[in-house]
């Protein structure tokens, strides 16, 4: 399923040699390690990031390697720390910080919605912002409803901030490596169900760049699906078993929420005239709606059916595993749906 | 360890002085129940019952226990995700808060919230933040029911010392102190938020230091000592009754686990293991009990006997409980329809 | 364009006796005055709201006949006072929260989403959580980034709380009466270009319920404009105008985003044809799409061309008056985007 | 009043004895630039040049030009809303400011910011933050950077009273002081929110109280006195500048003027009112001055008089300016391309 072609998709000359295969946790470990070294004016904050590691060893080493000034424990105090990524972005240094769940996004909402996103735009341009924002989100993991959020939609109406959602090792290390060389500020959501995930990537490229838009993963002609974070396995499998009943479907990670791109998918969907999103989030506010709202005015005339949408139930997301497994979105319940259009 | 700055409160009434012998045994009691039941907890999870992550409080039990005790059935308590000790000290049902653990039907929140979220509002228990610090809020607003309703209830919220950074800290004790509610504050200072110390994280190690920000009454106590525990709360309980206001209780305990079930707590130097072990409150209380000549070594198994045959007898009805129903009307969970 | 419908189909007894003009923030201070009459257990917090009547005096008289304890001032701590709200209503009152400004909800964003929304939900619905949080959003004063935005978007995606937005003295009215009766957590947008708007409202009127969706405010056969808030008013100015060349278009106040009903909508297109949605808000995370993407699932075929959304541009308000007032969608813009789909 | 309470440090050093007459004059100067200018922007505004809100410091200007005078051109100023002084004092250019308060095309920001956000990072002013509290975290990223890079800058945020109540204050004081930033945290205590006395939602008047809390070093001084407020600030920067950690100077004040503009301030007892006029910080020091036989009235007139004419100038030139382009390419003012 991969080939050279999603390398440089991402805006990446391809070179095989250094391909390894890595874990998602790994890929974001290397990705700020190389940055962090290319870059002095780097440096890593959030809870628990020094010695320990990070919660999630998302950090892994990065302590021994650039000591406690560039990889800082905080305070749990997350409006504190990222509004302090703000005072050190516009003075010069280029600051990484880590939300330990995506959850607490809302604990800096503020923070984020209304100083990083507009400082910039609020000085006429004339100052910089370049900060990454990194959260890890996601449900499955039978943390319950205030543990298990994406987060995706929360900042989704909010101009400003670039956000970006990786669902393998690859895009988890060339986009973070992006993320970490832009000039503005880049909310990065991992899923942490993804990271034990193990992927090629192409460890130790230096020529990244920020992707502009949706990676299409699986090529097909009969239907396409999109798909988010932890859900785009789902949706490969899904499109697996599909194949054995001979329908081809085409698998294209969203990846990029904001800007957001469709055109790409409106391509695909001229192809294929079906259209199915699949999202770890509530049926309202999330990015599929704008998906399908954009495909429906690009290619209106393309589509046999009206669009699907998976996504979570209007509901937070129960504690007991049963409760939580039935309701995240499935490979069969993506299947089915697929066929329904058909 | 830098010397206790000393609170501005005067624990030296000895409530505790007061207490009959059958609430000494009894505060042994809820401590031992509170130990068994996250020992059960450890093995649940170990087999699988419990399921993603849980945070247990061993070592802790002494605030729990020391500070139910002060207060009255109508009074509201608030807590953390590390609150199993808060529910079962004001009686939470055994069964009930093993079934939500394991996310069964039958759990005290239907198995919908899991092992950080038990709430019982019949027992006053108003809810488990998994948010650091989001709960003081809350506090403050059942502080000022509690005021309005003129019922001279209290609102107790406990939460950790790594809570003591973040801005729902600091706005609670504010509108506490400004409005003179009747709610008590009881930080848990086991030394660590997550894997860090806290020094690494607060200019100090004395956390009462923070209420004197806000003028706010406050104790400094040996968390590991029950009767201590009380003596502090009792006065501080009784003097938000009487309209006198807020106190902030800092309670110096240590967790004898890592911080939840993932984490082997290697940050932590094994000397200083080893020290706060030897000050494990159940061990410590049963000395003081026996030296008292209250309760023989003897009697203190039959506690832990009895707490453990409760505890498997719970824990093994609530593992033979049902699954939620998938079909469930989730709606009329969330909304009053 | 009032008619007793209107009323009724806000679930109201037309009494057209006790209807009277009055202004937006007059209907938003008669509705917290009788239902705070009506229930003791009601009482209202928030930035100078006592005896000052509030910063856009949209509690004036409150403290003068309730008190300081049921007409509170607090500190300027929106986190503080909205989650006192959750303990308050926990415990057996019926708090209503002013935020002074909409933009400050991302203060409060982790009360909200995480406690709030999801308090009920994860005690197995054991509780009762009856909070409304009113907050003045809206561009078109001149008040620059941080104090324009309507904030209709940041708690679409999040389950566990209903959010209404009035466009007129009437619905101002109703609907907080109705906020205030519900036992579950209300969000209370209002915009504070339309506090000086005058216009009928049953004052008096007892008996009130939430309304369970969208409401068709101008009846019209060849297109159907779905607006919010100060939307609303451009929307009607739109159709006002488009009628003097002959183009009926039906106009619908969205006025429930969450739990969001499209059926009303979906109908309106299955006779109109045309769909047109205007949002003071940036053109993805809102919902306009979430309202395209239903109406597309539910009324396919009955679309003549892809709806259009019309909605602010994808970066903050600037301050400059007439790059304001450009940015803004205006009702010239809603009727020729209508004619452009015709 | 209750008595104020003392800061932890002690201003008895008198930085201000060693100033230069000229800089004594200068401080003059610039306080009566700030008044000019305020002025200004109130006629503007009823002229219908200012738009939307706009929130005047008359009567503050000892706190911003005493604390001006105390740093260097490489260290970072952030501020709130009511900011404008802080940036005149920092030496921003008059037509650019009138230019942004206008929304033209020459302001500050390209018109985009408006009053409340000015910004010019060129002289080191980060930010002007709309939302209360918002700023000190920012603040304290700029301290960090100080820390970081070893050139002894200092980073020095300005806020109100009333946003000492809100937790981005919190979380921005502790993290200063635990990592012993350069940060000089200035509170304009000017006894009023919007329309909210202080000791209406804060349990005391004297806000160095909270420092205590972190364990800050603290100072309070008449903010109304501007070698008072040097003499605050010019140790208070040393210190920071020498490693020696944050400060928390706490600025008793008034403003002369309502919060915004459609604010007539009706909340203030007229007693109050008439005695902080009194007070005002101009007429103080003009008389230090003249008592010192620094500056005749006939020079602090001039001075004045120059002032009035450099602001009219510039408001007319402002207001001459272009409108900002409707077609411009908000993209690349939003982001970097
Ligand atoms: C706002 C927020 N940030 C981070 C976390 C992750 N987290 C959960 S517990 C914890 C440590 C809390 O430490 P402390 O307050 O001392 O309580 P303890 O766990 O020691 O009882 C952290 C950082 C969280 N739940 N909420
Ligand atoms: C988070 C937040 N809440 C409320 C407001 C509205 N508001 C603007 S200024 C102000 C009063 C601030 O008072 P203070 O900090 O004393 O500063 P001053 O205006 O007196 O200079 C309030 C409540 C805001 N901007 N941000
Ligand atoms: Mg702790
Ligand atoms: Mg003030």
């Amino acid at each position: 399923m991969r080939t050279n072609e999603k390398i440089i998709s991402a805006g990446v000359e391809p070179i095989e040699r250094v391909t390894q295969e890595i874990t998602y946790r790994e890929a974001i470990v290397a990705a700020l390690r190389e940055e962090m070294r290319r870059d002095p004016k780097t440096l890593i904050m959030g809870e628990d990031v020094g010695e320990s590691g990070g919660p999630f060893k998302t950090c892994h080493g990065l302590y021994e390697e650039f000591g406690a000034e560039r990889v800082r424990d905080t305070p749990i105090a997350e409006t504190g720390f990222v509004g302090a990524a703000l005072g050190l972005a516009l003075t010069g240094y280029r600051p990484i910080v880590e939300i330990m769940f995506a959850d607490f996004l809302g604990v800096c909402f503020d923070q984020i919605a209304n100083s990083i996103a507009k400082h910039r735009f609020m000085s006429g341009g004339r100052v910089k912002t370049p900060i990454v924002i990194r959260a890890l989100g996601g449900a499955g993991l039978r943390f319950g409803a205030q543990h298990s959020q994406t987060a995706e939609s929360w900042l989704l109406s909010v101009p400003g901030i670039k956000i970006i959602c990786p669902s393998d090792p690859e895009q988890a290390y060339l986009m973070l490596k992006a993320a970490i060389r832009d000039d503005n500020p880049v909310l990065v959501l991992e899923h942490k169900a993804l990271l034990s995930m193990k992927g090629p990537a192409p460890i130790g490229i230096d020529d990244v760049t920020m992707p502009s838009g949706p990676r299409v993963l699986r090529p097909g002609r009969h239907a396409t699906i999109v798909a988010s974070l932890a859900m785009v396995r789902k949706a490969l499998a899904a499109a697996e078993s599909l194949n054995a009943e001979g329908i081809e479907a085409e698998v294209i990670d969203i990846q990029v929420l904001r800007p957001l791109n469709v055109a790409p998918i409106s391509d695909s969907v001229r192809r294929t005239n079906i259209l199915v999103t699949v999202e770890e989030q509530a049926p309202t506010g999330g990015w599929s709606s704008d998906v399908v709202a954009d495909v429906v005015s690009q290619a209106f005339d393309y589509l046999d059916a009206p669009p699907a949408r998976i996504t979570l139930p209007d509901h937070p997301l129960p504690y007991s595993p049963h409760l939580e497994d039935a309701l995240i979105p499935s490979p069969e319940r993506i299947a089915a749906t697929v066929k329904s259009l058909l | 360890m830098t010397k206790p700055a000393p609170g501005t409160g005067s624990a030296s009434n000895k409530a505790a002085a007061a207490l009959s012998i059958e609430d000494r045994i009894g505060l042994y009691r809820t401590m031992t129940l509170i130990r068994e039941f996250e020992e059960q907890v450890q093995r649940s999870y170990l087999e699988g019952l419990v399921h993603g992550t849980t945070h247990l409080c061993n070592g802790q039990e002494a605030v729990c226990a020391g500070v139910a005790k002060a207060l009255r059935e109508d009074d509201y308590v608030s807590y953390t995700y590390r609150g199993h000790g808060q529910c079962l000290a004001r009686g939470m049902d055994l069964e009930a808060a093993f079934a939500e653990l394991f996310g069964r039907e039958t759990g005290v929140c239907g198995g919908i919230g899991g092992s950080m979220h038990l709430t019982d509002i019949d027992l006053g228990l108003i809810g488990a933040f998994g948010i650091v610090g989001a709960g003081l809020p809350v506090a403050v607003g059942a502080g000022l029911s509690a005021q309005l309703a003129g019922r001279r209830q209290v609102s107790v919220c406990f939460f950790g010392d790594g809570a003591v950074n973040i801005g729902a800290f600091h706005e609670a004790m504010n509108m506490a102190q400004v409005w003179k509610l009747p709610v008590i504050f009881v930080c848990e200072n086991n030394l660590y938020g997550e894997f860090s110390h806290i020094l690494h994280t607060t200019p100090y190690e004395d956390l009462v230091i923070r209420a004197a920000g806000y003028s706010m009454q406050s104790e400094l106590v040996d968390g590991n000592d029950v009767l201590a525990v009380y003596d502090a709360a009792a006065p501080a309980v009784a003097r938000a009754r009487d309209g006198q206001g807020p106190t902030f209780i800092e309670c110096k305990t240590y967790r004898h686990r890592g911080h939840s079930r993932t984490d082997p707590a290697k940050y932590r130097d094994s000397a200083e293991v080893e020290a706060w072990l030897k000050l494990d409150p159940i061990s410590l209380y049963r000395a003081d009990l026996r030296a008292a000549g209250l309760m023989s070594d003897v009697g203190a198994e039959d506690v832990a006997a009895e707490a453990r045959s409760l505890v498997k007898a719970a824990a093994d009805r609530a593992a033979a409980a049902p699954w939620p129903s998938q079909t469930q009307d989730f709606m009329a969970t969330m909304f009053v329809q």
